[in-house]
């Protein structure tokens, strides 16, 4: 039977490798993200999980286990943070390019130098390419039913592809608030045996990923980018097929929070997603026809539903608590990109907020929507991309 | 020697690559020089086999030493281990 | 102690591959098959057998091989370790075969995580003393003296003593072979095969191509390691050092040939000056010294390496 | 005008060396080069190929060479294991090295040139690890089968690539493959 806990998101990641009936962990410890394997050895060495924690020596090792056992044929799990993530980079590109379903929680926290143990996402989204899907999540409950919900994506035939589930650094990983934790059975029946695309077999014994030349290689890749495109399709049926039992859908790939008749639409990730809500409520009662939409899953990017979305809307603000050097935050980029084919395309405004664990409330959300609204007004944009509450 | 080009379906989703004798084709073709045992001197003692970095002697049911020259690179460690010296090295010509 | 007839006629090397002529490695692997048999898992990281295997979609590997990241050997053999287990899968032996530039250099940390771990799996280091795939490149195996594409005069510092570093992790099991001794070679794969933990095998490999000498002397130059004492096979189990043949009967300086004909047949040390060699001779006479004591017990143990 | 050569060898015979020092000759005579090797798993005795193009206008294209003018083939066997015809142009010159007539290594019907260039290695003892060098004297031949660089660019290319002892074999080599070339067309045998 359903059950309801109150603990950090963390922990609720290690509920769910353990609902997940993973088989083999390899991780290395990183602030935000170790108190998800420190629950994991609890659960390990207290035989709650049937399964083997592989205290690696590093991320780089970390990855490469997880590879390891994937190959082998077990259901793998690992989290880690920014700098851990970034040493996982030429291990994340050899996990997707070998179709392996590992499921990934990344404990978001902002990149240095300098040293920064503070959230933000631009250490997972500076690994938007490497073939990994990436789920953004916006609290506790969400980062336990999307580990569950990416494992079934990951080992659905269509995609075999590895995926990050991005949690952001202490405003979940360290927040305590209640979840449920759905039945075993249901779990174990939404969620079947491991399966994998391939396996090391001393009864087929393939050489795998040796050298592939030019006459092969891209054939290799356009299947992961097909791979992308079916989990597009998927991720919102899966949404749903979950929340059969569990009784929350997350909206699949965007989360429209009164969009209907929206004028102006302000785009996040994560937990800013969350309190957009209450500044897009305080709005309304002001009679400003504004709406939020969360994008939950940046790989693959849901194109068609921006598109859809944009259609109705004059206006749009995008939040990016990243910034992509030399240009503006990757939300906007691919929202611009989305939309350049459509003929009267709304206006678009890019802000950039809570870079290295700055607090972003959501009367912060109601003051960039306002600005916008001006731009909205006079119908011009006059800066592509905003520092928020930036230093003079 | 390379497969007719397959069509994306019919490949794997990953690069899975089955065991194959040639895996670089008749590598045979590679020498300059050809071992040519003397089978009234070989004492079968199999160090050629056991040497032969290609696989390329066969140690048949006599333990007797048999070369397959499609594959055989015409390196000379055979030759050159061979206690007897009943393999010698020739030229290939043309 | 296997004999040469007993060595099973299977190969799971399959002939066609893209070794060099000569190529020591390739020798060696054709053996550790013969050893290990075909319930193996080979793991690879980027080193010559990575090429050696062929292209996709063929390769000359009749074994599962797990082709992986340059540092990662040890990590993914740990995975794959871990995985076979929580399979209940019993009689597969994970072995990891990598160059020397993939286990002194960059695999090290990899490697050494899975040895502290206790990772049951035989890891072989398969050396021909530089990067060979890239075209002889110098590694921290290179010997004193060596001459390489990055080290065009010599290189100046001695070989990292990789066996020891890995004895120093109180693993059960670390020995020494060499191409040119493939019994001894086999006996300790076979030995390794029934130690539960990690074993480590480090395995000289000849390279006609990368020491520049005629491809028909590749075993000639590994015993020429051996006898002069600049290659010694041994073995540490559970810290206890023992000889091997014929390293056993070479404590004795008389018994040993001159280090200099092994320099003079190689073309790598065309440019090592007589006073480079006569450097290396006091070298190994030197470790010779220790070998000795280790071999007679003086010292039960290495220095450093209680009983586990 | 731009022409562009295939060259045909085998890991360890100098193919990528020969494709350099051709265009470093062409270079000599004033016209724009390029040369560059096929890059795939090269080991010594594996099929190797290298490519030079020589043109009077500045080399903007960057891939490989479909249509050859010209093959120079640096192995006599080769023939048995790769096309070296491979869309070589209807006229295109073949210059190999070989003992063998055009129609006994299957080149019926094409313009072929051929000298015994490893007799010439063999003959002036010119070897490197035991292989015979057959990169340089090719070349010779090359000038005289087309034409599209003289003998004199070809030997100041090989002395500007190897100094000493190894120059003056290397461009006694050049010249004797000059001298000797067999032309297989238009009736000259």
């Amino acid at each position: 039977m359903t059950q309801t806990i109150i603990d950090t998101a963390n922990h609720l990641a290690g509920y769910a490798a353990k609902a997940a009936r993973v088989k083999v962990i390899a991780a290395y410890p990183i602030t935000p993200q170790t108190t998800v394997v420190e629950k994991i050895a609890d659960f390990v060495e207290s035989g709650e999980m049937d399964a083997e924690y592989i205290r690696v020596e590093s991320e780089h090792s970390a990855m490469v286990a997880c590879i390891g056992a994937a190959a082998a044929g077990v259901r793998t799990f690992t989290a880690t943070s920014a700098h851990g993530l970034a040493l996982m980079h030429e291990a994340l590109h050899w996990a997707s390019g070998s179709r392996l379903p590992i499921v990934m929680a990344v404990v978001n926290r902002a990149m240095g130098a300098p040293w920064s143990i503070w959230p933000d996402l631009s250490d997972s989204l500076s690994q938007r390419d490497t073939g990994w899907i990436q789920f953004y999540c916006a609290d506790n409950q969400e980062v336990f039913d999307t580990i569950i919900q990416a494992y079934k994506l990951c080992e659905d035939e269509r995609v075999f592809l590895p995926a990050m589930v991005c949690l952001e650094g202490f405003i979940l990983s360290h927040t305590y608030a209640p979840a449920k934790i759905p039945d075993q059975e249901k779990i174990d029946s939404f969620l079947p045996e491991y399966k994998s695309g391939w396996i090391l077999d001393v009864n087929r014994p393939y050489s795998h990923a040796n050298l592939v030349a030019p006459e092969w290689y891209m054939e290799f890749r356009y299947m992961i980018q097909e791979a992308m495109e079916n989990a597009k399709r998927l991720i919102p049926q899966i949404d749903r097929e979950y929340g059969k039992f569990s009784g929350l859908e997350y909206g699949g790939l965007i989360e429209k929070y009164k969009c209907e008749d929206a004028d102006l639409i302000v785009f996040t990730m994560g937990t800013m997603g969350s309190d957009a809500k209450l500044a897009v409520d305080r709005l309304r009662k002001e009679g400003l026809k504004v709406g939020s939409a969360r994008v939950r899953v940046y790989r693959p990017f849901p194109i068609e539903e921006v598109v859809k979305l944009a259609g109705r809307a004059k206006m749009l603000t995008t939040i990016d608590r990243h910034i992509s050097f030399g240009m503006e935050g990757f939300l906007a980029s691919e929202i611009k990109a989305s939309l350049f084919d459509q003929k009267d395309r709304p206006l678009i405004a890019g802000f950039i907020a809570g870079l290295g664990g700055r607090d972003v409330t959501s009367e912060t959300i109601e003051r960039i929507v306002k600005k916008s609204l001006k731009c909205m007004h006079t119908g011009r944009v006059e800066k592509e991309t905003e520092w928020v509450d930036l230093r003079e | 020697m390379t497969a007719a080009l397959k069509r994306r379906k019919e490949m794997p989703i990953t690069p899975l690559s089955c065991p194959t004798v040639g895996s670089m084709g008749k590598t045979g073709f590679w020498r300059t020089f050809r071992p040519e045992i003397n089978h009234s001197k070989c004492t079968r003692c199999t160090l050629c086999w056991v040497y032969c970095p290609d696989a390329a002697i066969t140690r048949q049911e006599d333990d007797s030493p048999k070369i397959d020259y499609d594959y055989c690179k015409g390196c000379g460690i055979c030759a050159h281990e061979c206690p007897v010296k009943a393999i010698n090295m020739q030229r290939e010509e043309e | 102690m296997v004999t040469l007839k007993e060595l099973p006629r299977e190969e799971y090397l399959l002939k066609g591959h893209a070794a060099c002529a000569g190529c020591g490695p390739a020798i060696s692997l054709r053996l550790l098959f013969k050893a290990l048999g075909n319930k193996i898992i080979l793991v690879v990281p980027a080193c010559c057998t990575t090429v050696i295997q062929g292209p996709y979609p063929y390769t000359s590997s009749a074994v599962p091989l797990q082709n992986i990241l340059f540092e990662s050997t040890g990590a993914a053999a740990s995975g794959i370790v871990a995985a076979l287990r929580q399979r209940k899968i019993e009689d597969i032996t994970v072995v990891g075969w990598a160059g020397d530039g993939g286990t002194v250099d960059i695999g090290i940390q990899a490697l050494s995580g899975a040895a502290e771990r206790g990772t049951n799996f035989i890891y072989v280091c398969y050396d021909n003393e530089a990067y060979g795939n890239t075209g002889m490149q110098r590694s921290g195996a290179t010997p004193y003296g060596a001459r390489t594409t990055t080290t065009p005069s010599g290189k100046r510092e001695r070989k990292k003593d990789m066996p020891l570093i890995m004895a120093a992790h109180r693993i059960p099991y670390v020995a020494t072979a060499c191409t040119s001794y493939p019994l001894d070679f086999v006996n300790k794969l076979r030995k390794a095969k029934e130690i539960k933990g990690t074993k480590y095998l480090h395995l000289l490999t000849p390279c006609p191509t990368g020491w520049r000498y005629d491809t028909s002397k590749t075993v000639e130059m590994g015993r020429l390691a051996v006898q002069s004492g600049l290659w010694v096979l041994y073995e540490v189990e559970n810290g206890k050092f023992k000889l091997n043949p014929p390293s056993d009967r070479l404590v004795d300086k008389a018994k040993r040939k001159p280090v200099k004909e092994y320099f003079v047949s190689q073309g790598r040390f065309r440019n090592l000056a007589q006073e480079g060699m006569e450097r290396v001779q006091k070298w190994v006479d030197e470790d010779w010294d220790q070998y000795g004591k280790l071999a007679s017990n003086s010292v039960s143990d290495l220095a450093l390496y209680g009983k586990i | 005008m731009l022409k562009e050569i295939r060259i045909h060898g085998r890991g360890g015979q100098g193919s990528v060396t020969a494709a350099e020092v051709l265009a470093h000759a062409a270079f000599i005579e004033g016209k724009c080069v390029q040369a560059f090797p096929y890059f795939g798993a090269e080991r010594r005795g594996a099929p190797v190929k290298a490519f030079t193009r020589i043109s009077t206008e500045p080399l903007l294209v960057h891939s490989q060479v479909y249509s050859p003018d010209y093959v120079i083939v640096l192995d006599p066997y080769i023939y048995k294991v790769v096309d070296i015809t491979e869309g070589l142009k209807k006229d295109g010159i073949i210059v190999i090295n070989t003992k063998r007539k055009p129609e006994e290594i299957g080149l019926k019907g094409w313009r072929v040139a051929a000298v015994d260039a490893t007799g010439i290695a063999l003959e002036l003892n010119l070897l490197v690890a035991g292989l015979p060098v057959v990169n340089t004297s090719i070349l010779g031949a090359f000038a005289k089968a087309t034409g599209e660089v003289k003998l004199t660019s070809v030997l100041k290319a090989v002395k500007e690539t190897w100094s000493g002892g190894a120059g003056e074999k290397n461009s006694r080599a050049t010249e004797l493959a000059y001298e000797r070339l067999k032309k297989w067309w238009n009736g000259e045998i």
